[in-house]
């Protein structure tokens, strides 16, 4: 029956919102993808593989629809020869399409996300989690992005070292924001560092507001060091980099850090506001990889990305979304081709990592076969210089 | 002056206006009396624009009205006082007499005929910056018609003018009527008051659903022994 | 003795209502001045702030009010439509004429800017009314306002196709930087906000009450069929009036990307938002109530997100919109707009 | 005689205005009785002072015996105060027959919980009303037109369902605003005969605003006169016919009076 | 007279007879659609099954049924009432947090379970599906008069406004609900989930369960449709269309406005919270973000398109809506790419066809797809060739 099965064409697929204002950044994602398994004539071990978009997001929204992830979710385990799904985007969908493709009765479906970084998708974070998602008592989803709270406590380590005693901390009011925020906001109060913001996440910004310059005239008030802004640069964040250089000061004067939601903005790094802002990344950025090493997978696929589509890839997120391809593909190269076997193949035995030559990310991309998390927790410190990311120093959560 | 031809008029499926044909002469005084619903005031709204015809022929001094927009056949020199007072509600009277005048440039003139129709109807001269939409209905219909005297029209139609009126103010807007006319206004009137309406009126037209039953001198009309039952009240 | 009781009534209601108005205007003088002691210069900085983000408010609450007054439309494009001004200035001044810093070039194009945006927006309100709004002007309330939920998608559309999917910053060509009036910092943006927006009121102030076009508006707002018997023309009018509203739009997007150097495709349905409520709060269909409301919330939102005690600005909505429906409760007909007690 | 509704010393003002000015007056059991005068005297003020729209600046509304001046309109009507407007103002894209329906609302009994239900008593009650307002209709003279919207309906016709609707509130006291307004004067004299139908069938009391002198003098039993807010006159129609002070401010002598 | 009542009393009873004819021939179709995907579906050929993943997948056929017991309910405060809420969605709000609070392991410190089929034995409030529709039901209910009491007063567009604020208020109290004085009252944009599953009959239902929750949500669609119908027919929808015509009348006439009202706005709720709490069972989950304004101007929007104030206008169109965002466009566009081997980018024009699809059905079939009778009269007594003439 193997040789049957090696005829059989298997689907993976993408599933992101491709609507409203994260539209760009994922159409990127789903060509990345597209280019990728073109450059590996669609072959994945003895199988042959073909991709297939899903849509999470609506029109009427704008963005991600819950009962969007809901029919897609049905969609996937009612596509007969789909074995795997890349995404989601947010991890409100995956917590939604999670619980589903791990009761699937052929399953359970594999899901590798890109972008989800909420921790309670796979360890313990609130109450009943990681469990309730994965009612079938077995594992099926991973990830390929670290998640927020080694973010967050490295950027307050990192915080510390440089010599800030006073911060002020704001988040996007969204999951991803708050969950950064909430992580380093807990470890600075544990390194002893002077949190000035209240609540456990710090202070909220309105992304729907146009204005901060209020709000920065408060923090200036309270004389902090370092603002610390968790959240997406989507959200606004383009204006309030700009009204706190307006309010604060230049980054010299008091510092700016952000979490990898503003990474891979080229938008950001040629503001002149966002200057001397820090940022953590999970992994290593885009333009990164090019400049470390041009002769590495990441570099040379943005190459061809650049080569194809005649530009960059839009935000770091596109080649997530290929490693996260590529632990899939190394899951159906090691399994029997069924839904199960390919998930089995990523939660048993040595479980998928992919060797540094290979991967796009530009090193060693392991999936833990207990949680499904990215063995990495290697964060990147870096610093907006000369309209560029620039990195400043890897960093190990402790 | 004014020459109606076969003139039809729908509201969506329902024949209003069955193609009937009227003049009106210059300096004459014409009325067109008929029961409820019998097209009057519909046959008004469609010389003044507000309705477009589905058939027939506006002709007012020689040029085709119909199709024209309810502004420009303003401008051509027809005002109308329409059913119902229209006046604007949250203006004040004095607001709505000058808009009686919209179109007309000459200050002075407008300032006269203002002074006039206040002289006219003097309950208006002291509620002259009411919200018009305040006043009581007789009080409303005077202003309705004395915005219509300010455009200074060469043919006047008057819808149901009397409604709502104590019977002095009756008088008083018949009296108008033949006033206004032998200063050189050509009116077109519309009553239910038709024996009052005939009083004056050179000529009458008698409307029945949507055509028109009867028409000539309003003496005669107003001897009718047909017209006496159905609409005097005889 | 009934009446008596009906009268006492009455006046235990009146007496409740104003307590009950006085314990909030308490509450809210008690908060600001706690806030006014413990922080002096800030208070003034964040209050200019509010009043300038008021005065673009103001612009955009204007175009609406000026439409809701003369057809009673609530009309969700425009705040869509203040996006597309803003989009357009940025591409004009940045992308067609290059220009990404203060100089005498940059202003000129400044200036060309404002007058085309202007004339921009105009066009394409004046192009929506005739094609979408006009055909509906009898038909039942709702269906002007769906078609304009769906005027408002299809700009969005064309922000999205022109702007792409993310926001966009943008360098201005007004002067960075501001004076000092003692320890307060009054930024220049803020001077050329007023510098260009209370002309232009008093400008539609003067269009709407003292001109003929003026009262031409205001009589076809009340009676459409009424005011064609008075010889206006009134489709003309409306046209009128959506170029104004769509000129003010224009204005209000030029400001916002020159002061606050943003573009995005979704800004519209948030500003439009503020201004109809703006709009509203202030009487809707009256001029200087859409003025007044907008730097109120202007001003709630800035003294809410920048004094020392307030609630933060995730709260920011919900405290400008219980304001709001207090204030509805105590003055039904808004702040400056009067009830009527119906004639019959 | 005694009265079934009687507004006592009562006065209204509008800002500066005082549109009613102390005026008393009643209405006998089972009797019609008008009230004229010149425009802006103050009757329809009055009319929505009796059906509690406005509230008196000063002065008293008694009805059958108990003060309502501080009644909302809606109890006031459901007591039995029925009115027609000056402007029609019917429910115009509801049926006839619906519309009399509603004024039916204060004596129907069905609940949110027995309607949603269906309960026998509640379909009883229904097909109860359908028969009034066909009887109602029926009664006013525009029986076929019972599943017509009430704005297709000829001005007559709206007139006459205008007073179907109030007698389906099953009024003791009916007031009609201006009610031959816009009907011509053979229309007007069928009207006069109605009036008296009313009531004498039903037993209602009338109270009469109008214009048309031929109407008022022919179906009055007794006429009150405002001018400017103030009672100037007070009797029977040949009196109030004969009064000067009537004559100069309201009548007058011309065609509009002739008939 | 006679005659006339007997014409009157068949027409009665033809219509209610067509009324048990829709009623039943709804039901089976509905049994027919059960039946097929419970126990047919997946023994048909793989292209009947992929046609209908594609162009009519089940899950889009049970979210249209959320989308059709919220429109009903809004179809009585704005078509029957006649009183324009911008806010409904803060009642779609309600339910879904209270199936979020009272069916799953939220309040994980206390333990109560109650009729419920949760897979594992977790802490937190476990209530039967039905009770908690009921206390959906009675929440939303109850905040529909707590909004609609200050309303009263206002006319009409100021009343859309202080709804629309509402609509407001409420999704950011749940965005910003993770901690409200130390409390959490709703996990702020992480949202609730998972949701206890359904149980009917001793079974319970899975995510895979699709016909059953068909049923069950046909079933209260249903269910609105009645009450709808019914309210529509009696003492209470005559006076909501009385005071939609003419508030001042309606009162003179004896309707008390403020009661009549209030009960306008406390059914809507009502539905809408029956709605909300099966939109969390839908999706297995309830977030903040996605009780935005849009949500309310869509269902504005399928009821006025439906045609307002007809029961089967406003639920043709609220599934035709539903049905368009959720699978119509992106299976439009996959089809066209396939077809013509286009690789055209058809989600970026969504909004386009979208708002397309709202201006054309206004321009050209204002007054709704089925609409109702005295609607399409006013809408229409004034068309083309009288174009100018005065609205009365
Ligand atoms: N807006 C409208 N829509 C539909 N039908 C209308 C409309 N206006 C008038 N009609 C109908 O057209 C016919 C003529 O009406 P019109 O108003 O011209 O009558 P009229 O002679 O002026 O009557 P009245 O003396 O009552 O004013 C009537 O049958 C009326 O029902
Ligand atoms: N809401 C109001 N505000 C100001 N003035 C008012 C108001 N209502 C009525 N008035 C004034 O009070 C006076 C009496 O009006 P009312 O309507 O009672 O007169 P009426 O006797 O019914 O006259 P008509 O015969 O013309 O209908 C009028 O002069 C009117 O302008
Ligand atoms: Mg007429
Ligand atoms: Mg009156």
């Amino acid at each position: 029956t193997s040789a049957d099965a090696a005829t059989k064409t298997l689907v993976i697929s993408s599933d992101l919102p491709l609507q409203g204002s994260s539209f760009d950044s994922n159409d990127s994602t789903n060509k990345a993808i597209e280019l990728y398994l073109k450059s590996i004539k669609y072959k994945a071990g003895k199988y042959t593989v073909s991709f297939k978009k899903y849509d999470d997001a609506t029109a009427a929204a704008g963005s991600w629809d819950a009962a969007k992830c809901a029919a897609n979710a049905q969609a996937h385990v009612a596509n007969k020869n789909e074995v795997a799904v890349m995404g989601t985007y947010n991890s409100g969908c995956a917590k939604i399409i999670v619980p589903v493709l791990n009761q699937d009765p052929k399953g359970p479906m594999l899901m590798v996300s890109d972008a989800n970084t909420n921790p309670g998708l796979t360890k313990a974070w609130n109450p009943g989690e990681p469990d309730v998602y994965y009612p079938n008592g077995v594992r099926n989803y991973a990830r390929v992005c670290t998640t927020d709270d080694n973010q967050g406590s490295a950027a307050a380590q990192f915080a510390k070292s440089i010599g800030i005693k006073k911060v002020y901390v704001l988040n996007d009011t969204q999951t991803y924001g708050q969950g950064v925020a909430q992580a380093f906001t807990t470890e600075a109060k544990k390194l002893g560092l002077t949190v000035l913001s209240s609540g456990v996440a710090g202070d909220g910004w309105d992304a729907k507001q146009s204005d901060y310059t209020a709000l920065f005239t408060k923090i200036k008030a309270l004389e902090p060091e370092m603002v610390y802004i968790g959240g997406i640069f989507d959200n606004n964040g383009g204006q309030l980099v700009k009204d706190k250089v307006n309010v604060l000061g230049d980054n010299t004067a008091v510092k700016m850090m952000g979490p990898d939601g503003f990474t891979g903005y080229p938008d950001l790094n040629k503001m002149p506001e966002a200057q001397g802002m820090y940022l953590t990344f999970a992994g290593l950025s885009t333009d990164l990889l090019l400049a470390n090493d041009p002769k590495g997978a990441g570099a040379s696929f943005v190459k061809n990305y650049k080569k194809a589509y005649g530009k960059d890839p839009v935000g770091s997120y596109p080649l997530y979304g290929v490693a996260a391809v590529q632990v899939i593909l190394a899951a159906i190269a090691k399994s029997d081709g069924t839904r199960k076997g390919v998930n089995n193949a990523v939660f048993s035995g040595s479980g998928i990592s992919i060797p540094a030559k290979q991967s796009v990310l530009g090193k060693e991309l392991k999936i833990s076969t207990l949680s499904g998390d990215t063995l990495a927790k290697d964060i990147t410190v870096e610093v907006i210089k000369n309209n560029d990311e620039t990195t400043l120093k890897a960093w190990t959560v402790k | 002056m004014l020459k109606i031809d076969n003139l039809q008029v729908s509201y969506g499926n329902i024949k209003a206006i069955k193609g009937i044909s009227l003049e009106v002469n210059e300096g004459e005084i014409v009325t067109l009396i008929g029961s409820n619903g019998a097209g009057k005031s519909t046959t008004l709204r469609a010389i003044s624009g507000l309705l477009k015809p589905r058939g027939g022929s506006i002709t007012f001094l020689g040029e085709r009205i119909d199709g024209l927009e309810g502004h420009d056949v303003v401008k051509k020199g027809i005002t109308h006082s329409p059913e119902g007072r229209r006046i604007f509600p949250r203006m004040t009277v004095e607001e709505n007499l000058d808009l009686g005048a919209f179109l007309r440039n000459d200050k002075a003139a407008i300032a006269e005929d203002k002074e006039r129709v206040l002289e006219l109807f003097p309950r208006l001269r002291e509620r002259i910056s009411q919200k018009s939409g305040t006043m009581s209905g007789g009080e409303q219909q005077m202003l309705a018609v004395a915005r219509a005297l300010m455009g200074q029209p060469k043919l006047l139609i008057m819808d149901e003018p009397s409604m709502g009126l104590a019977p002095v103010l009756v008088d008083l807007i018949f009296e108008t009527i033949l006033k206004i006319n032998k200063q050189g206004t050509t009116i077109l009137l519309v009553e239910q008051n038709a024996l009052a309406a005939l009083s004056v009126a050179n000529r009458g037209y008698v409307l029945e659903s949507g055509v028109i039953k009867m028409s000539g001198n309003a003496k005669d009309l107003q001897s009718d022994p047909e017209v006496t039952k159905a609409y005097l009240g005889g | 003795m009934a009446n008596k009781s009906y009268k006492a009534r009455q006046v235990r209601r009146a007496i409740f209502e104003r307590t009950f108005g006085i314990a909030i205007l308490a509450m809210l003088s008690f908060w600001l001045i706690v806030n006014l002691i413990k922080a002096p210069s800030q208070f003034a900085e964040v209050t200019l702030i509010g009043l300038s983000n008021g005065v673009l408010y103001a612009l955009i609450a204007l175009g609406y009010t000026l439409v809701y007054g003369i057809i009673e439309l609530i009309n969700f494009a425009h705040g869509d439509l203040f996006m597309l001004g803003g989009l357009f200035s940025a591409h004009f001044i940045a992308l067609w004429f290059h220009q990404t810093k203060s100089s005498p070039m940059g202003w000129l194009v400044f200036f060309l800017a404002l007058i085309s945006v202007m004339v921009f927006c105009a066009g394409v309100n004046v192009f929506i009314e005739r094609f979408a709004y006009r055909r509906l002007r009898r038909a039942p309330k709702l269906a002007p306002l769906i078609t304009a939920v769906g005027v408002s998608f299809m700009i969005q559309f064309v922000g999205l196709r022109w702007n792409g999917s993310g926001q966009k910053t943008w360098n201005s060509v007004l002067p960075h930087g501001s004076v000092m009036l003692g320890s307060v910092k009054l930024p220049y943006t803020t001077l050329i906000s007023f510098a260009v927006t209370i002309p232009i009121l008093i400008a539609l102030t003067f269009i709407v009450t003292k001109t003929r076009q003026g009262k031409a508006m205001r009589a076809t707002a009340q009676d459409q069929d009424a005011s064609r018997l008075m010889g206006i023309n009134v489709n003309g009018t409306i046209a009128f009036t959506f170029a104004l509203g769509g000129a003010l739009a224009g204005v209000a997007g030029l400001l916002f990307q020159q002061t606050r150097g943003l573009t995005s495709y979704n800004l519209g349905y948030q500003l439009g938002l503020i201004a109809f409520t703006s709009a509203v709060l202030g009487g809707i269909g009256n001029l200087q109530g859409a003025v007044l409301g907008a730097i109120l919330i202007g001003l709630i939102q800035g003294l809410n997100d920048g004094l020392p005690i307030g609630l933060g600005q995730q709260w920011s909505q919900t405290v400008v919109f219980s304001i709001l429906i207090l204030l509805m409760v105590f003055k039904p007909a808004g702040l400056l707009g009067k009830q009527v007690t119906e004639k019959v | 005689m005694s009265s079934i509704l009687s507004a006592e010393n009562i006065t209204v003002e509008f800002g500066g205005l005082v549109a009613v000015n102390d005026v008393s007056f009643d209405i006998p059991e089972k009797g019609i009785v008008s009230l004229i005068g010149p425009n802006g005297a103050g009757k329809t003020t009055f009319f929505n002072i009796l059906t509690g729209l406005y509230k008196p600046t000063s002065g008293h509304v008694m009805y059958d015996g108990q003060e309502i001046t501080a009644l909302v309109p809606h109890k006031i009507a459901a007591a039995g105060v029925a009115r027609t407007f000056q402007n029609i103002r019917l429910f115009g894209s509801m049926t006839a027959e619906e519309n009399v329906m509603v004024a039916m609302h204060s004596h129907l009994k069905a609940s949110l919980a027995t309607t949603i239900l269906g309960l026998p008593s509640q379909r009883r009650e229904e097909r109860a009303a359908h028969e009034e307002a066909r009887a109602l209709l029926e009664f006013v003279g525009i029986g076929k037109t019972a599943g017509e919207f009430a704005r297709n309906l000829s001005y007559g016709d709206q007139r006459r369902l205008e007073v179907a609707r109030a007698l389906a509130l099953r009024p003791k006291v009916l007031l009609l605003d201006e009610p031959t307004a816009g009907m011509n004067p053979q229309e007007s004299s069928v009207f006069v005969d109605f009036v008296h139908r009313i009531r004498d069938e039903k037993g209602i009391s009338i109270l009469l605003i109008e214009h048309d002198m031929a109407v008022v003098m022919k179906v009055s039993e007794r006429i009150t006169v405002l001018d400017r807010g103030e009672k100037i006159a007070e009797g029977s129609p040949a009196e109030i016919k004969a009064n000067p002070r009537v004559i100069e401010a309201y009548l007058g002598k011309g065609v509009g009076a002739g008939h | 007279m006679a005659i006339s009542f007997l014409k009157r009393g068949e027409k009665k009873q033809k219509q209610s007879a067509s009324a048990r004819k829709w009623a039943i021939s709804l039901t089976l179709i509905a049994l027919a659609i059960w039946a097929f995907f419970t126990y047919f579906f997946d023994k048909t050929p793989d292209a009947v099954q992929s046609w209908f993943q594609v162009w009519l997948p089940p899950s889009t056929i049970n979210e249209s049924l959320v989308w059709v017991i919220c429109a009903l309910g809004l179809n009585i405060v704005v078509g029957y009432a006649g009183l324009l809420d911008l806010g409904f969605v803060a009642f779609w709000a309600f339910g879904g947090y209270t199936a979020g609070w009272f069916m799953s392991g939220f309040f994980h410190q206390v333990n109560i379970h109650f009729g419920s089929m949760s897979a594992k034995v977790i802490p937190g409030i476990h209530l039967s599906f039905w009770l908690v529709m009921i206390i959906a039901a009675l929440i939303a209910g109850f905040f529909g008069i707590i909004i609609g009491a200050p309303t009263l007063r206002l006319k009409s567009d100021y009343l859309a406004l202080v709804t629309l604020g509402f609509g407001e208020i409420i999704p950011q109290v749940f965005t910003n609900g993770e901690n409200i004085g130390g409390f959490n009252l709703s996990n702020g944009t992480k949202g609730i989930s998972p949701i206890d599953a359904i149980g009917v009959f001793g079974k319970r239902l899975g995510p895979f369960d699709l016909g059953w929750k068909f049923l069950i949500y046909f079933f209260l669609a249903a269910c609105m449709v009645f009450v709808s119908l019914r309210i529509r027919g009696g003492r209470l929808g005559r006076a909501w269309l009385a005071i939609r015509e003419d508030e001042l009348a309606a009162s003179m006439m004896g309707v008390p406005l403020m009661r009549t009202k209030l009960t306008a706005y406390a059914v809507g709720a009502f539905s809408g919270g029956i709605g909300g709490a099966v939109y969390a069972t839908h999706v297995n989950g309830i977030f903040a973000e996605r009780f935005n304004f849009s949500i309310s101007i869509i269902l504005l929007a399928m009821v006025v398109l439906g045609g307002m104030g007809n029961v089967w206008g406003v639920i043709i169109g609220a599934l035709l809506m539903a049905w368009i965002n959720a699978t119509g466009l992106p299976a439009i566009g996959d089809t066209f790419n396939n077809t013509f081997h286009t690789a055209i980018n058809f989600p970026s024009y969504n909004f386009l066809l979208f708002g397309g699809i709202l201006v054309l059905m206004m321009l050209f079939k204002r007054d709704g797809i089925l609409p109702e009778a005295r609607l399409k009269m006013i809408s229409h007594e004034n068309d083309d060739e009288a174009a100018n003439t005065g609205g009365h």
